[in-house]
């Protein structure tokens, strides 16, 4: 589909980083002036656990292209095991939205710790390249201008 | 004809919270924003209207200002759902959408030469407001008008200073309550039905009208009827979750009533008929 | 009113020729019957007995916008049921043709429903009749319908064989069969004695039944019967009864904010089954149990419907029995009210 | 099969009961060959009672469906225990509920039916139309036995079977107080093989596939409510603050719904195939919950409704569990 590969398509992409780490190693990365494309935009929660995957579903359905959820490595969690919880879930719900035929990069998880401002470059530029080439999220998008 | 769908523009005029609490009521008094629809509006006592926001939805509410009031409609609201607390974040100068006038009213054309004794509690006063209103616009078409009023609190009365005035103007009698015992209540202490029985209104050409929580109603019901009230002499009106207000959408209906339609009106009479009304 | 004949092979012209309008006709989506709009004839599937989902959401659609608006904004801009333009359902049962009349009472109760009303103003129902009965649990003799029925439709469709006689029944039907002069044909002297023999003999074919006088009179006195108790332990309060059902008519209200505060206040079917439909902003539910909402369903149809517009709320396409997930089944239920005491 | 006299005495036994409030099972439904649940809570109602292929709901939804209204004053809760008749399959049910501790094991006298294997009612509707007197269905080897109108067919068994019968793996019921019939050994086993086929398909493939499913859906909640692991008391679908999926129904909140339905069945889900059966518009549900079985297992080497004792999937972790798709 060529307008899916059009150059000039800015995704949308909504991060749910969480508070100790990932918020922080985005913090970070701001205050050394790393810059990274600006298509994020960020959802501070307290953890990676606290993060549903309905709010995937959510953003998914009111116009993000792509979703990131980002926690601390393992065993940093400031709460335990958040992270832990985290990870099951969406490796289930990646596999599940691609059996949909939503593609599965649209869902990306990262653990990003608060001194990895260089890192969190890396996977925003990731995100965001892979989602360019996948073009617009529009399998079940809300239509909004629907009579 | 009109869309009974779409819903009119009115402005808030007037704000302010009868009662506080999580509960809380909120009185708005508005105008159509277009006033040319005060020509072609009209209602009566006990008729209803739709209120809300586009945006958050909207619920059915009595109009709880008398026809005889010009200028303005008054709504008395609950917090109690989404709905209702976000009207109560509005101010005089925002404004809200209402539809109609809905459903019937309380036939006051015919009670005239009666006497009448309005029985509330709590934010059930609301309904019974125009109709007190209405008498005391029209006072010499009836006789004795007995108000008869009960809340948890002193602090949970609605229209508080309307009651202090309608006491001393001389035009019926208030006869307050509270649940619990409070310092400085000059009034009664208990619940309303037991009000009712001290108060004792004598049915002899004379009607009931009674509004309130479910529990409230059901001992004043039994009460009027040991005072000798026939369930003709008494009328209520009934709440249901509702949509659209017209007797189309189905979900307030009460055994083979509508009670957006077909009420919110009721004499105990047709009530007794139908054991789903106060369920 | 002079008939016609279709002949079979000219079926996907008429269609052709019909699909300039709006064309509604039963199509298959996988195994399923549905009724959706056409643009192709050989989506048509004229073979069936009956869709699952009645063809009531062209009158009355699942979701439909009442009007838009932007937050804050006194102007609202009204949904434009005109632009849907003209429709023809095409093949619909006679069963599904009577609901709508029947509906069509309660949405021009008093207040018109202006969406309603202009949408049904605006359909021409071809109907289809039931030489054999689409389902082992159709009962529509038994509420004053008929396999071969006309109440509500503007045309009637009889498959004979090797063609269909067509016979308009309003001045709608009329004017479609002017649209379809070149697929039409004149029929032969006794097509008609022939489908009256059809149709009597599919009549006899109709083996469910239910004796319906007293029913809605009965109803109200059995309010505290142990019936109901029994009757709904097995219901799971979903809402296949109501939503595939064609004289269902209840609906919810929701609005709908988006992007920068504009929106759309809509209304999409509801069920009298579910536990949300009742309940009050306070938590209190007046219809607590699916006891109380079964009730509610039978009174709905059987009693208060007669009592406002006397008709029963029924036409007897059997959907709610072929497909309740527990064969709830409303002639047992029936059956169980005419026997009660 | 299980021999009828005996199951009625058991029943007869179970009723009496002075802890025993009600007995959950079959009896005939109102036409053909359809079966329904039957509540029993006297004696005189016992003779009613009966297993066949056609007895095919989950009984074990009506244990967490129960609507509990408030006790009233002065009164006690009935605290009797629920008999109920479970297959294989519907046993894992129960075993998944006690699993999340929906209720205790002393609530529940379970009557254990070792199934060979139900109908499913629309491929014998099409077999066998317009069937409107009592039919009966029996299993006979591999062979269903049908008798109406004084009629008896044989049928080969895969070709009524319903297809979660194909590919049971527990036909004997893992939780019991009493077993009604010999244990059945596993017969047969899910290949996943329609899942991995539909997995390898182009995104734009898969999506056109479910598009077309999911748009036919109505959203009568059959699905939800039939689920014997959908009780949760106030649903998450069917709020309105928050508000997860919209009550319009369209393209995007139909998908919504069954990525939700879906995804709080994962490692829950015990392949009852209800949801599927109970649709009236015939989405594939099962395709849906078998993508998470499928996965589960895989992944985590779990497997829902087989232990009481494990702990439910996605309420723990391993600390080795894959993170091979996390940057």
């Amino acid at each position: 589909m060529a307008e899916k590969t059009d150059s000039d398509f800015e995704p949308n992409i909504v991060a749910f980083l969480c508070n100790w780490c990932s918020y922080a190693g985005a913090d970070l990365a701001g205050t050394s002036r790393i810059s990274y494309p600006s298509n994020v935009r960020v959802i501070r929660v307290m953890c990676s656990g606290r993060v549903n995957p309905l709010f995937v579903m959510n953003a998914l359905q009111e116009g993000a292209d792509g979703v990131l959820i980002s926690g601390c490595h393992p065993g940093d969690c400031h709460y335990m095991h958040g992270n832990y919880y985290a990870r099951r879930r969406f490796n289930l719900m990646r596999n599940f939205l691609e059996y949909l035929g939503v593609e599965p990069d649209r869902v990306r998880m990262s653990w990003v710790s608060a001194s990895e401002g260089a890192k969190w470059k890396e996977v925003i530029e990731e995100v965001v390249g892979g989602i360019k080439e996948i073009g617009p999220m529009d399998q079940f998008r809300r239509r909004h201008l629907n009579w | 004809m009109k869309n009974p769908y779409i819903p009119y523009q009115v402005n808030i005029i007037d704000a302010w919270y009868e009662a506080p609490g999580e509960r809380c009521i909120k009185t708005f008094k508005v105008t159509f924003a277009d006033e040319k629809l005060w020509d072609t509006w009209s209602h009566l006592p006990g008729q209803c209207a739709m209120v809300g926001t586009p945006g958050v939805g909207e619920s059915m509410f009595c109009i709880s200002s008398s026809p005889t009031e010009k200028g303005y409609l008054r709504f008395s609201i609950m917090k109690a759902g989404m709905n209702t607390s976000a009207l109560h974040e509005l101010e005089a100068g925002d404004s809200l959408f209402i539809r109609g006038p809905l459903g019937n009213s309380f036939p006051v054309e015919e009670w005239k030469g009666k006497n009448v004794v309005t029985i509330g509690g709590g934010i059930g006063q609301a309904p019974l407001r125009p109709v007190i209103q209405w008498i005391r616009d029209n006072r010499s078409d009836y006789g004795e008008l007995e108000l008869v009023y009960g809340a948890r609190t002193s602090e949970d009365h609605c229209f508080k200073a309307e009651f202090e005035e309608i006491g001393q103007s001389g035009d019926c009698e208030c006869h307050l309550s509270i649940d619990v015992e409070e310092e400085k209540w000059p009034h009664f202490v208990g619940f309303v039905p037991s009000l009712l029985m001290e108060v004792a209104p004598k049915p002899d050409n004379t009607i009931a009208v009674t509004c309130g929580p479910p529990v409230m109603i059901n001992f004043v019901l039994q009460n009027l009827e040991k005072l000798g009230f026939t369930p003709e002499q008494v009328y209520t009106t009934l709440e249901n979750r509702m949509k659209c207000g017209i007797g189309k959408c189905g979900r307030c209906n009460v055994g083979h009533l509508y009670v957006c339609k077909d009420g919110p009106v009721f004499s105990y009479a047709q009530l007794k008929e139908i054991p789903e009304a106060f369920a | 009113m002079a008939v016609k004949r279709l002949s079979k092979e000219k079926v996907a012209d008429a269609l052709g020729e019909l699909s300039k309008f709006r064309l509604i006709a039963p199509a298959k989506s996988d195994d399923v019957v549905v009724f959706k709009q056409i643009s192709d004839p050989a989506e048509a599937c004229l073979d069936y007995g009956n869709s699952t989902v009645p063809p009531k959401k062209f009158a009355f659609p699942q979701t439909e916008t009442l009007f838009r608006f932007v937050t804050g904004s006194p102007e609202l801009e009204e949904k434009n049921v005109e632009e849907e333009g003209t429709t023809i359902i095409f093949g619909l049962r006679p069963c599904d043709a009577r609901a709508m009349a029947i509906v069509d009472k309660l949405f021009a109760w008093d207040f018109d429903d202006p969406y309603y009303l202009k949408r049904r103003e605006l359909t021409t129902l071809v109907g289809m009749a039931c030489v054999e009965p689409p389902s082992v649990n159709c009962f529509c003799t038994s509420l004053g319908g008929s396999p071969f029925g006309t109440e509500g439709l503007d045309l009637l469709l009889t498959d004979m064989g090797d063609h269909y006689l067509v016979q308009a029944l309003t001045d709608k039907g009329k004017k479609l069969e002017e649209t379809l002069s070149s697929q039409l044909e004149g029929a032969a002297a006794d097509d008609e004695k022939k489908a009256k023999e059809i149709a009597a003999e599919a009549e006899g074919k109709i083996r469910r039944s239910i004796a319906t006088g007293g029913i809605p009179e009965k109803l109200p006195g059995l309010w505290e019967n142990e019936l109901w108790k029994k009757i709904s332990a097995a219901c799971l309060g979903c809402g296949i009864c109501t939503f595939l059902c064609p004289t269902c008519h209840c609906f919810d209200i929701q609005d709908e904010v988006e992007e920068l505060g504009e929106g759309r206040r809509c209304r999409m079917w509801d069920s009298c089954m579910f536990e949300e439909y009742t309940v009050h902003a306070s938590g209190h539910n007046p219809r607590p149990t699916r006891k109380e909402r079964t009730r509610n369903r039978i009174n709905h149809k059987y009693s208060y419907y007669p009592d406002k517009f006397d008709v029963i709320a029924c036409v007897g396409c059997g959907r709610c029995i072929n497909l309740c997930p527990v064969n709830i089944d409303i002639l047992d239920i029936l059956d169980q009210v005419v026997d009660a005491s | 099969m299980v021999d009828l006299t005996k199951l009625r005495q058991t029943a007869k036994e179970v009723i009496s009961r002075e802890d025993v409030r009600e007995l959950i099972g079959y009896r005939p439904g109102t036409y053909g060959f359809r079966a329904r649940p039957a509540f029993v809570m006297g004696l005189d109602e016992v003779e009613q009672l009966m297993f066949t292929p056609a007895c095919v709901n989950n009984l074990a939804s009506y244990i967490v469906l129960e609507e509990k209204l408030p006790v009233k004053r002065g009164e006690e809760p009935d605290l009797r225990k629920v008999a109920v008749m479970v297959k294989g399959c519907d046993s894992r049910a129960l075993v998944q509920q006690m699993e999340e501790k929906a209720y205790d094991r002393d609530r529940i006298l379970v009557l254990g039916i070792p199934c060979r294997g139900v109908v499913d009612m629309a491929k014998v509707e099409a077999r066998f139309p317009n069937i409107l007197e009592l039919g009966e269905i029996g299993l006979e080897g591999d062979k269903f036995v049908l008798s109406f109108n004084g009629n008896k067919e044989e049928v080969a068994k895969e070709e009524l079977v319903a297809d979660k019968c194909l590919r049971c793996r527990y036909p004997t019921p893992l939780v019991y107080d009493q077993l009604l019939d010999a244990e059945v050994e596993r017969f047969a086993d899910d290949d996943y093989a329609d899942i991995e086929e539909l997995g390898k398909r182009s995104a734009e493939d898969k999506w056109t596939y479910w598009e077309e499913k999911f748009s036919r859906c109505i959203r009568c909640f059959s699905c939800r409510n039939v689920c014997p692991m959908c009780y949760c008391e106030d649903c998450v679908l069917g709020r309105l603050q928050p508000q997860w999926m919209r009550r319009s129904v369209d393209i995007s909140e139909n998908t919504a719904y069954h990525i939700a339905r879906a995804y709080h069945l994962a490692g829950r889900c015990i392949q009852c195939g209800e949801c599927q059966r109970v649709c009236p518009v015939d989405i594939p549900l099962m395709e849906l919950n078998r993508k998470f079985y499928k996965d589960v297992e895989e992944l985590y080497d779990y497997e829902p409704g087989t232990n009481v004792e494990n702990p439910p999937l996605l309420s723990t972790f391993k600390v080795e569990d894959r993170e091979d798709f996390i940057m």
